[in-house]
């Protein structure tokens, strides 16, 4: 699949209102046709402002200080918001809060971003019943949001939000209440998304599999990106958590015929660097 | 009239930003789990308009006065029906504490209690008419009804024991409320604070 | 569809007209055997309605505000003249008796008649019916959300508790110590609850909640006549009010 | 100290869910419960953490009944980190949150500074000291959540889900201290669903499904059996799936 999307960052700072450091610092990176953004790092990386960067929540409804230009695709989310939010879905941290918290039921909230919008009452419940069933909660439909599991929540705020199909996905961390199959229900989902997808998460293994471009953040500053494979292997500090696959790879010595020193990050790349070995 | 503190806040400004939308279900919800847990615990206060105050705070005046407002009538069509008519003394709270509070009544513990007094007054003159007119006086809390009953025998003025009824039962619950809300407003976080203080 | 009670027929706003004008007219009505029948219809179409245990727990209040009434203002009321009843040394009164009895039935009136709103509305119709009576979704959703944040705050209330409780605060006598135990469980309770709040602001937004293009859902019930009862009771609140403002004057 | 449940029956009021456990030994050492969501876990952790008593059957702490203990006296012995590190905080700096804990629990104030320097030091706070709880990251609330458990320095210390929302450095950290704990002989019980951890650092586990307790013994019998791991919904480590996917032998469970 070929992805038409286009993503600038010039410059771009933030700081909070009474805070010392600014939480993201000189941000620039230009890039076209990615189709899934893995953002990763540390605690107080600024991931999570990214997002509201992203989202445009940030400065609009999140009070702090930005400077510099941002684009993605043809907008601006800070200029053209309103034209903006309609094309994204976000996700944002604490899942279960951005639900309404006063439908009565699952299949009332995921109406709630369709009804918003004045779609024809036999279309929401076509579209209410398909997103459902992508995100296992079919079964529960005529529950109240707030009988849900965590993990659940968030599959359902999730789902609330990819009902109205966004081109541009932002989600910050949004598998972490959910269960190893609730995670590998989602991961899978997002590999099958056609939108532009933006996400944060401490899930390297999964992100190795599904992203085709990795930031790796510290300290508010973009320390490296590029593919997982580029960045896994260029950056090799402890103090970032690698995929499974490198780590399995790097002490069986099994390197990547590519190039020869180079450890394979995904299932796909660990395969071949095993049957190269093998063979040699 | 210029006010450095509030020029970024403008006191009387209410747009029904997001931020105030979702402020004021809060703070009623504020009021009642704090009302129900000093029940719980058995004190001799109501707290109940603990959300009242940080609405105020956060959100200035008109903030504060709606969320008292839209407390009493939801408080009216579920719990207890008869709390409707005392919506107007919990506006006045609302706007007392967010005028106070703007003009920095709320920084030091001397201020606190002077503030609480003046909350306290507000509160008892404005409610002692509604517990004439629906009470013959009386406030449904025993021992200040006790006082009252006391009072009336001894040859006061209706009002007057009313007054003092209502009054000793708010001037405690007030100062408590306004120490627990300045400590709480303290302890929030900075990015609550601006969050619910940014004008839109 | 299940069958509606009486009461479902009627839309939200007329049955809060109702509850100001039945109000009203306890006011208006200087009777006391008249109040006392109005309360005891009233309270004959409130057992109609079913509920009973929460019909129960309201009125439980109300009587027992009536009972004290009835004993201060027996006592002491400063229009005292006829020895009503003798118990030991205290003497009631019929005219301070008599004040209490006429108030309690006022207090019943307003209260039955809330508990029909109570007992025959949920959130959401409200909510649907002042949307559909082009009320925006924005200031609609002030008033449902605070139905629902209770649950969701006294479920965060519960958690908190316990987990101050496994840090070892317990339950003392004293009142200085309880005092104290307000700070461990509000401060958190306080912050928790704006932060959500603070979430579903900023996702409200990005969910496009005030999309002029929004559409008011349908109506769960069909109402009877809802405009005309709008202003059947209107005329008839203006009436008694303007009858209760005469009454005064008349003193 | 040894946490011991027999017979132990509890549901919550209205409604259909039950926690059953006939036979489980809680013994010095570290122990993962694991199980899917909703698998009733986090229940039979307020359970053994003695913050709820409505239950039938017996939780006992070295033979003595958990429901006999005073608040405070069950407070010093078994520490509970809950998954909300927002549960808790009030006090106005992340030391005085440590401290609190030791003054309630009547820790002479002697002892008590230097437990909390100490605390912090360990669980690597020490430079935010004097800041407002609230204002740290997540990672960093979840880690001073944990700070308050480990102050008192109980003997039996419950964690529900400590690993979650913690950045990579601050995950090792904690598993570092869950090990040190353990070999000083205390009662360590974490909930995860991370069996990659479990697997590495976990001796003991003890599987939770439908409220049941499916599996109770060592970790590398648990993950022996393929179709048991399965059946608690459950994914078995990454390195076994990967290596299972080549055609190889997995690595051996080392614990």
């Amino acid at each position: 699949m070929a992805f038409n999307s286009k993503i600038v960052f010039s410059h771009v700072s933030v700081s909070y209102p009474a805070a010392s450091q600014p939480a993201l610092k000189d941000f620039s990176i230009r890039l076209t046709n990615k189709h899934i953004i893995g953002i990763i790092g540390n605690s107080r990386a600024g991931k999570t402002t990214l997002c509201h960067l992203l989202a445009g929540t940030l400065p609009k409804m999140v009070d702090g200080e930005v400077s510099g230009h941002y684009q993605i695709n043809q907008w601006s989310p800070q200029q053209d918001w309103g034209v903006y939010n309609h094309q994204t879905g976000v996700v944002l941290q604490d899942a279960s809060s951005q639900l309404t918290s006063f439908t009565e039921t699952v299949a009332d909230e995921l109406a709630f971003n369709l009804i918003n919008r004045g779609i024809q009452s036999q279309q929401i419940k076509k579209k209410v019943r398909r997103v459902a069933q992508l995100f296992g909660l079919t079964n529960q439909l005529t529950l109240s949001p707030a009988a849900l599991s965590g993990g659940q929540k968030q599959r359902l705020a999730i789902a609330s939000v990819i009902v109205t199909d966004p081109a541009i996905l932002i989600m910050d961390d949004p598998t972490s209440q959910m269960d190893p199959r609730g995670r590998q229900i989602f991961f899978h989902w997002l590999q099958q998304t056609t939108a532009l997808v933006f996400i944060t998460s401490y899930e390297v293994d999964a992100l190795a599999e599904v992203a085709d471009e990795l930031w790796l953040m510290d300290k508010g500053q973009l320390v490296d990106h590029g593919t997982p494979f580029a960045v896994f292997n260029r950056f090799t500090s402890p103090r970032i958590k690698h995929p499974v696959c490198w780590q399995l790879a790097k002490k069986m010595g099994w390197v990547l015929p590519t190039d020869g020193q180079s450890y394979p990050v995904n299932y796909q790349q660990l395969e071949e660097a095993f049957h190269a070995a093998q063979d040699s | 009239m210029q006010n450095k503190s509030t020029s970024h806040h403008p006191l009387w400004k209410i747009t029904l930003s997001p931020a105030t939308i979702t402020l004021i279900p809060v703070a009623v919800g504020i009021n009642y789990v704090a009302k129900a847990f000093a029940e719980g615990l058995k004190l001799p206060v109501w707290l109940g308009s603990l959300g009242t105050f940080l609405a105020s705070m956060l959100g200035g005046p008109l903030a504060g006065a709606i969320s008292g407002f839209t407390n009493n009538i939801i408080y009216s069509l579920t719990l207890s029906p008869m709390s409707g008519v005392y919506s107007i003394t919990s506006i006045a709270i609302g706007l007392t504490v967010g005028l106070l509070f703007a003009r920095g009544w709320f920084k030091t513990k001397k201020c606190i209690l002077l503030a609480a007094l003046v909350i306290a007054v507000i509160s008892a003159v404005i409610s002692t008419p509604l517990n004439i007119i629906f009470y013959g006086g009386q406030t449904g809390i025993v021992w200040g009804d006790t006082v009252f009953a006391l009072l009336v025998g001894h040859h006061f003025p209706v009002w007057v024991a009313s007054f003092l009824d209502e009054f000793m039962l708010d001037i405690l619950d007030k100062i408590v409320v306004a120490y627990l809300a300045a400590f709480i407003y303290h302890q929030l976080p900075q990015r609550l604070i601006s969050f619910f203080k940014k004008v839109r | 569809m299940t069958t509606l009670t009486w009461f479902q027929r009627f839309d939200p706003v007329t049955k809060l007209l109702l509850i100001l004008c039945l109000g009203l007219a306890s006011f208006v009505i200087p009777t006391l055997t008249i109040n006392w029948l109005l309360v005891f219809i009233l309270f004959l179409l409130a057992i109609s309605i079913g509920k009973l245990s929460s019909l129960v727990k309201i009125l439980s209040f109300s009587l027992f505000f009536i009972a004290t009434m009835i004993i201060v203002q027996g006592l002491v009321n400063p229009g005292n003249h006829t020895l009503l009843w003798r118990i030991e040394i205290l003497n009631f009164y019929k005219e301070g008796v008599n004040y209490a009895l006429l108030l309690g039935s006022r207090l019943l009136t307003i209260v039955l008649t809330t508990f029909f709103f109570i007992a025959t509305t949920s959130v959401t119709e409200n909510a649907r019916y002042l949307e559909s009576q082009g009320i925006a979704f924005k200031k609609v959703y002030m008033f449902i959300s605070v139905c629902y944040i209770l649950p969701q705050m006294m479920a965060n209330l519960h958690q908190i508790k316990l987990a101050q409780r496994a840090r070892g605060i317990g339950q003392q006598k004293s009142w200085l110590y309880r005092f104290k135990m307000l700070f461990p469980i509000l401060v958190p309770l306080v912050v928790k609850t704006l932060d959500q709040a603070m979430t579903r602001a900023i996702a409200l937004q990005l969910r496009e909640y005030d999309n002029p293009q929004r559409q008011p859902q349908p109506l769960i019930h069909h109402y009877l006549l809802a405009r005309f009862n709008h202003y059947l009771l209107s005329i008839l609140i203006i009436m008694l009010g303007g009858m209760k403002v005469w009454l005064l004057i008349q003193k | 100290m040894q946490l011991k449940i027999h017979n132990l029956r509890f549901s919550y009021p209205q409604q259909q869910f039950t926690v059953k456990a006939d036979h489980l030994d809680l013994q010095p050492g570290l122990t993962a419960m694991i199980g899917e969501n909703g698998a009733g876990k986090s229940t039979l952790f307020k359970l053994l953490g003695g913050l709820v008593t409505t239950h039938q059957g017996k939780i006992t702490v070295d033979q003595q009944p958990l429901k006999d203990f005073l608040k405070t006296e069950r407070a010093r012995k078994i520490g509970l980190a809950f998954q909300d590190p927002d549960d808790q905080f009030f006090n106005s700096s992340v030391k005085k949150e440590v401290e609190w804990e030791l003054r309630q629990l009547k820790v002479p104030a002697k002892k008590q500074s230097e437990t909390v320097t100490a605390v912090l030091k360990e669980t690597n706070l020490s430079q935010q000291a004097q800041q407002n709880p609230y204002d740290l990251s997540l990672s960093d609330r979840k880690l001073l959540s944990i700070a308050t458990v480990l102050a008192p320095n109980p003997q039996i210390a419950l964690f529900d889900e400590p690993m979650i929302a913690l950045d990579w450095p601050s995950q090792q950290l904690v598993s570092h201290i869950f090990t040190k704990l353990a070999k000083r002989g205390h009662t360590i019980l974490v909930i995860s669903h991370n069996l990659d951890w479990v697997a590495q650092n976990v001796p003991q586990v003890i599987v939770m499904g439908r409220g049941k307790v499916i599996f109770a013994g060592k970790t590398r019998d648990f993950l022996h059996q393929p179709t048991l791991v399965k059946k608690s919904n459950l994914l078995l480590p990454k390195v076994t799936r990967l290596t299972m996917a080549l055609g190889i032998n997995p690595p051996q469970y080392r614990l």
